[in-house]
């Protein structure tokens, strides 16, 4: 048996406070000649007898030699123009917020369970929630999802309970298309079904489809702006969706800065991804899910709730409330089975939104759409540049070309630029054509720029 | 920060005056601005042209205006009413809150990280696949099983991921079966992710080792249940010493083993799920492998499985080419699907391969050790003080009740209560369900022998005043930010939101 | 954190007992390590081969054994025993506390600027350089001075630079003369430096509006004097008006005008130095432009000349060719020479030319104006509860003394201690030295009302208290980490370090 | 006059807090009716009637983008494999240190006035103060200077204030040369004068020579390792200055986990540089001066001194102590005119050292040395390379080729080496000669590589 000595002091590590002295003390309290005693209930055939094999124990100094080389093998936005979307956007991040958050106090503390000391979490939950009302129009919030697709899921399940006996939950395939997989996964043994609506030759999806459909339907799901990056009449879809519960995706979340509000517009829940408001891409996660009901649907959200108290000495204060309908109460008949959720994005997320403000919001959103509009009319221009699709858009819009989009994008990325997403990857037939996200972080020239590179390169293809 | 002009009040109101922050709604004036953009520098055409009015909002009602000084002093004020690991002990059972190093901080910012694009293609993301491979390549050796799934962002997730694949496994066969085994002193979303899994529920008794009776699970696995969740040790810490047997009569049934891996930080190193007939597990990487909790998340639940459920697993997995390129493999015909939008919480997993290298082979055994040699220490110096429902041995985490304190009408929510007053956070209360009045108690190894003693002593001092003063205890807490709350009247008249 | 076993104690001091830190000496223990570094890869040979045995020491004794848990707890709980301009309001009077900017900080750590070496070849070093001149070229622009060395790290490192330069140009004129003069109300470093330029002091008399005498001036300036060094404005937050005048009473004598630029955040962007016949001035870049304080330092004290005193400025300096390239030049024959090593606090340099960049010109200019109208908005309300020694109109800051609460035998310190307890950081205290029992507030332009307010009404309850219960505030602070401390008992026998 | 209104929104501030309504609010208490009214105490000749002409006011975005293109015209350690150091030495920085310095409470507080509300500044004075004494085994260590030379001049001036009456202070020419050239400026008015001792073949300080000019000194200041990388032998060196106040300069920090003190070897005061103590060499600064002396001079001390005390309660507690040395009480008379010294650096220092601790300091150094040991025996290897100085070392020597050094490090550079300082720059006749300063992070792999490179660049030149 190759196993170290664990009152050594080659044994000791910098992450385990205890080492030889006070181990020692502390076996002769317990009463035991070594630790090995503490596992005997564990069955030596089970037990190894010899370490793992795995690499380390690493130095900070041989962590950051490895993890820097391999984060130096990525292309990213760090060092390309990216006009990457799809669900994850490039906006400002304020250099407050990454900095608050290292502070122990919102980094390492957990679950607020106990709010005598936690309302440092709790109060910027409950601001968080608050802020989600004022963005979306509908009247609670809850403390956060995992993401926009699995919030997506919780929504659809939501309605489901709502409206007892009803089967049959539409959505747009205009949605984003991981989310509708991740639907599909949820439900997949719950007896549910899935009617997929397809979009109109504008890109907004498909009414006279969704009328069809939609009577026999316990929920109706539709994204705003939608995977497209069309930006879908709420009124005239409530309308076509008749009397099942509306959800509304929003994937984009800077859009509520300019966009009609669902809430003010027929829907019953919104649910989508926070990521736009200031979270970086980092690679797809961690981002964080909201979801926003009708005040009657309160007691059916999934998740946690903050609500407003008082203590004994009647000083206002904020706890963890209706936990009736969570899993460690209700248990098998809970709402939801999550219980570790995105706090601290939804923490971030409280600090852009309040730093920002009532005009930041605005403003991001307005530049991201007249500077979308800027190169969306430039590529226009672009001789056998196509935009398939004239519905009106917010910052994210089909571009098509003559040639394979893949080729086209490796000829932008030799010009520093990520030009966009592939749509062919998830629809099939649309090989030639490629999303194109713009935020106001772009310039004028980057957006020039790119309009110039994506012509060179469609000649250089054509010869 | 308001004072208040009442020269007669206690300097105790003064500084709990002090200690209040408004909600940043409260704190919003007219003018002020916590943001700049650069200038718009493209032509401002008129918005109808962009966007027609119908689609478009008015202006944000109500939403705030603040200065950067009032966001920055609001956050920083608020941070103070929370307690944290970094300041000490924070012994919430079965949650491991353990020490968050910074090196995983440092590492998770790293641009090539934090500003890659979850659906760049392949060729530009090498180092992020690579890195993915790697973190399944350790888990699939801690846990001994041939695959790993980092889909899942969290425990439940990780179930529910599990619980699909069992499903689809047996459906394969022909017959989902209805129902899953879980024992009675299981967290509550074993249950939830069952149940939303498709299945029925069936409670499993423990016996009086808090533990799961073989006797009693040969006769609940019959032809019609899926699987058995249990959590190993379970929520009392104790270690299922007959777990291959129980493994044994779930398969001679057709039936799987899905193990609940929240408690792994007290074994991880000392023996392997796979090793004991496991054929499902997730692990909480905020948990065992030190991601940092923040307040309620992220965290990262990845699922290991045995050989007979690797079809099903989520798509896509990453996969490691002849060449020794990196790509991420959807042809699964027989998955489950996918679990979440994109590669789950990468930037969760970074931090979690950054923790497994800095622990390395004896690292990871360490902790496993240490994490025991806590919890036993506690045990042996607070079991005369408070009473303990199972004393079978135990591992990284101790239940005590609050029995001996009842008959002084002091109850476990007041010793909770109590312990803030001396500076400690308190432990998990009234989980596992079968310990009444349960005082949960999971120190991890991070802590330091003094630490460990300066609470014990606490705890020693509360059972003395329950006997002595227990309306003291009964009244705790007297010295943090706000006392006891009217929990009653949060959830009888909600308030889930500011209003003007 | 110990936590006691004394049932009957008080529940303020188990809380007070939670706000104690051990030294991390004492938290010390046989086989912690807090470290680990990649393992030497290169032969290890006998150290005797490296170094004599007798240059070598042999182990540090007394060195601590800490993990890196022990370390991180103990500074966060150390950072807990303080209050930061992010937590509040933080009006040290003279010392211009004002909003640290973050994105500064992260700026400063761009890995370009934090892993430069102070002597690379120029050529490596093209961004530094730049980034210095442009901070020269903006600061020449603020003093409305043709030359500004970024040298000095402090205020008064930049105080002694000053004076070395007019010593220096004096001397080159044939006599360096003997005497500086220098106010009544002046801040300590401005007589030490002078000293320790070669200087003997003469101080000069305020007049009863707290400022300068013409009439003094003109007969204290004789032939060998070398300069004045004023405060603009001065510490009382007076302008000196006739500080025109009082540039041609020097100049006419062939002296120097020094201005402590101590108090420029009062005027940034409203006047110029230059223009106000000021041959030299130093800036505290840690005052007005917003680096931050950090406890004590650093800082950084750039001082700007008239171009009489050029060729006298140390060296290098940071020119730029016609090439666009920049470069060190040390082409001085008249320099003082060299204040400090490399180029001073490059770091510091680079967080106050994120801050001129992020306010420009309108900002700066607003600086002075919310200055200004901050205290002002501060004396209006203290008017009437506290005495206001000089009452010519001040620009950014107020000073009070205690001649109101005195007959109640409650003094400035009395005072200060116990606005600890309304939650604030006292005022400067017992400084400018011509005012007895001096409150000298300065909130700066970063506070908002609602925060000057609280403060406000804190320093009005307490004017109360005084007269009502001055036990209450002479007792004060009671509800600090730690109370009033024996001072005299520090400076008496003292313990400056710990020992085992 | 192009001066904007104060109370229009489009002149709020992100960084100022009042704004429109709160400045109408204010102006109206104080009972006048514009901001203007307040500085009517300016003559109006001095007032400016436009803006600064400066660039501003920028957003984030915009400060990012011009920084960052600055910083990316440095050549560095972060991309290159540097081995300069001449007094800024790159070591390991734990990850812990920078992320608990973004703390406000210990970023934006200032000078600990106020104990009651300062003690996690005050305690962490207090223990590194202790940490100095440790090192240097000496008795009473200062809360922190600007950096080493301006404590080599304040150890000067303190040397004198005792001696009384002596005027002359005699400085190796081995202390490096800025700390040299600072002193000279320090004192240029001050009647002093400065008699320099060269170096012995070894590079070691000329011991006659320095014999023969201590007698009449009041101080004797030498470097160990000196600026050459020498090891000195303080016994020896004590030995030959006599009666004068020895001073030992030390700017290299991490070295004293391996070398004899200047306490147990005859000196009476250590002055030095604390950068290498895990600070970034950031192009100078800020680091970080020390000072420690023998308990008789503590009276004499510079500085913030921190001292043990109780409060009222008995409690243990910490001040700032002895202070009627400075400037704010002594004025003119003070002990010195430092004020705001470099507390952040100092604490950094602190953490550094405690997390290290008793044997990762001596690590730090055996590690450093052995490298430098390692690198100094390969090049000595390579033909036509000569070590000039054959004296002990620590972890920095001078390396002597045929060519002229700044070819040979331009050589290098091309190589993404950081070669060495030319010892030229600060000493005639040394043209050909260069520093090379090694440290615990540099590989193996780039030791060898150094020497195949440098080995080629003769080569090169050769031809
Ligand atoms: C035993 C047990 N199982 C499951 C969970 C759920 O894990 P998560 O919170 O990561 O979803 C937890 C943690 O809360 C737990 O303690
Ligand atoms: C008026 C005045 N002059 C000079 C100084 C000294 O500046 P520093 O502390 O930067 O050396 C200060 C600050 O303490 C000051 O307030």
């Amino acid at each position: 048996m190759s196993l170290p000595d664990p009152t050594a002091a080659s044994s000791s590590h910098r992450f385990i406070s205890n080492a030889g002295e006070d181990i020692r003390e502390m076996l002769a309290t317990i009463g035991v000649d070594s630790i090995d005693r503490l596992f005997d209930t564990i069955p030596d055939d089970v037990k190894l007898d010899e370490l793992l094999d795995i690499p380390g124990p690493w130095s900070e100094v041989e962590s950051r030699r490895w993890f820097r080389a391999l984060a130096a093998r990525n292309v990213t936005s760090a060092d390309h123009a990216s006009f990457l979307g799809a669900g994850a956007y490039a906006h400002y991040q304020p250099a407050m917020i990454d900095q608050l958050l290292l502070r122990a106090e919102f980094l390492t503390a957990y679950t607020p369970y106990q709010p005598e000391v936690s309302q440092g979490t709790l109060q910027s939950i409950f601001e968080y929630q608050t802020h989600q009302c004022l963005l979306t129009g509908l009247d609670v919030a809850n403390a956060s999802l995992y993401d926009g697709s699995t919030a997506l899921c919780e929504a659809v399940l939501l309605a489901e309970r709502v409206a007892k006996g009803k089967k049959k939950v539409v959505i747009a395939k205009s949605v984003h298309p991981h989310y509708l997989q991740t639907v599909r996964t949820y439900i997949q043994n719950l007896g549910l079904e899935i009617v997929e609506v397809g979009w109109g030759a504008d890109g907004g999806i498909d009414l006279d489809a969704l009328r069809a459909v939609s009577a026999d339907a316990f929920a109706v799901a539709i994204q705003s702006p939608n995977f497209l990056g069309v930006v879908e009449d709420y009124d005239a879809v409530a309308q076509a969706a008749g009397s099942a519960t509306k959800i509304s995706v929003v994937a984009e979340a800077t859009s509520f800065g300019l966009l009609a509000t669902p809430g003010q517009h027929g829907f019953d829940i919104c649910v989508g991804e926070g990521q736009a408001w200031g979270i970086p891409t980092q690679f797809g996660g961690p981002y964080v899910g909201f979801m926003v009901v009708r005040d009657a649907l309160k007691r059916h959200m999934p998740g946690r709730l903050v609500g407003e108290t008082v203590d004994v000495d009647g000083k206002r204060a904020y706890v963890l409330t209706l936990a009736t309908r969570e899993q460690h109460i209700r248990r098998g008949k809970a709402t939801s089975n999550i219980c570790t959720n995105e706090a601290l994005i939804a923490l971030a997320a409280n600090m852009y939104l309040s730093l920002m403000g009532k005009y930041g919001l605005r403003e991001v959103a307005e530049q991201s759409a007249r500077k979308a509009a800027y190169l969306r009319a430039k590529l226009k221009d672009i001789q056998s540049v196509e935009l398939p699709f004239a519905g009106p858009i917010y910052n994210e819009f089909v571009v098509r070309t003559p040639f394979a989009a893949a080729d086209i994008l490796k000829d932008l990325e030799h010009e520093k630029i990520l030009g966009g997403i592939p749509l062919g990857d998830f629809f099939a037939g649309h090989e030639r054509d490629f999303l194109v996200a713009v935020t106001e972080l772009h310039t004028r020239e980057q957006l020039d720029h790119y309009a110039a590179v994506l012509s060179a390169a469609i000649s250089r293809e054509r010869r | 920060m308001t004072a208040t002009l009442d020269p007669t009040e206690t300097n105790k109101d003064v500084a709990q005056k002090s200690a209040t922050e408004p909600l940043i709604f409260e704190r919003s004036k007219q003018g002020r601005r916590g943001y700049q953009l650069p200038a718009l520098d493209v032509p401002e055409v008129s918005l109808d042209e962009i966007l027609p009015a119908n689609l478009r909002r008015d202006e944000i009602t109500d939403e705030v205006e603040v200065s950067e000084v009032d966001v920055i002093r609001h956050f920083t004020r608020l941070s103070k009413l929370n307690v944290s690991i970094d300041a000490g002990l924070y012994p919430l059972g079965s949650c491991t809150m353990k020490h968050n190093p910074r090196i995983n901080e440092e590492i998770a910012r790293t641009p090539g990280f934090a500003h890659s694009h979850p659906l760049q293609p392949e060729h530009q993301v090498q180092g992020n696949l690579e890195l993915l491979w790697w973190l399944e390549q350790t888990l699939k050796e801690i846990f001994g099983l041939p695959r790993v799934t980092l889909q899942p962002v969290a425990g439940a997730h990780g179930e529910l991921t599990g619980i699909l694949m069992v499903h689809k496994a047996l459906a394969k066969g022909g017959n989902p079966r209805k129902y899953i085994l879980i024992p009675d002193s299981a967290h509550g979303t074993n249950p939830a992710s069952a149940a939303f899994a498709g299945y029925e529920i069936r409670e499993l008794k423990s016996n009086n080792r808090g533990t799961v009776d073989l006797a009693a699970l040969q006769e609940a696995v019959t032809e019609d249940v899926a699987a058995l969740m249990i959590t190993v040790p379970n929520t009392l810490g104790v270690f299922e010493s007959e777990i291959r047997a129980m493994a044994d009569i779930l398969h001679a049934k057709g039936a799987y083993l899905y193990c609940d891996g929240a408690n792994l930080n007290s074994f991880v190193g000392v023996a392997r799920p796979g090793d004991m007939g496991i054929d499902v597990i997730h692990s909480n990487l905020h948990k065992t492998f030190s991601t940092p909790h923040g307040g309620g998340g992220p965290g990262a639940g990845p699922v290991g499985v045995s050989e007979s459920l690797i079809p099903y697993l989520p798509t896509p997995t990453i996969e490691r080419r002849e060449d020794g390129t990196f790509y991420a493999d959807f042809s699964h015909p027989d998955s489950i699907g996918r679990m979440r939008a994109f590669h789950g919480n990468f930037n969760v997993l970074v931090r979690a391969l950054s923790y497994m290298r800095a622990m390395g082979p004896s690292g990871l055994r360490r902790i496993a050790q240490l994490a025991v040699l806590n919890a036993n220490y506690i045990r042996a110096r607070l079991k005369g003080h408070y009473h303990l429902p199972y004393d079978a041995p135990t591992l990284h985490e101790v239940v005590f009740s609050d029995k001996n304190q009842t008959p002084k009408d002091v109850h476990t929510l007041d010793i909770a209560k109590r312990l803030m007053d001396y500076g400690f956070h308190p432990p998990t209360i009234y989980f596992p369900l079968i310990v009444s009045g349960a005082l949960m108690i999971e120190p991890t190894e991070s802590e330091p022998k003094e630490e460990l003693d300066a609470f014990c002593e606490a705890m020693i001092a509360i059972a003395r005043e329950s006997q002595e003063r227990p309306e003291l205890v009964r009244s705790a807490p007297h010295t943090t930010p706000v006392r006891r709350l009217d929990e009653a009247r949060a959830a009888r008249q909600p308030v889930l939101r500011w209003k003007k």
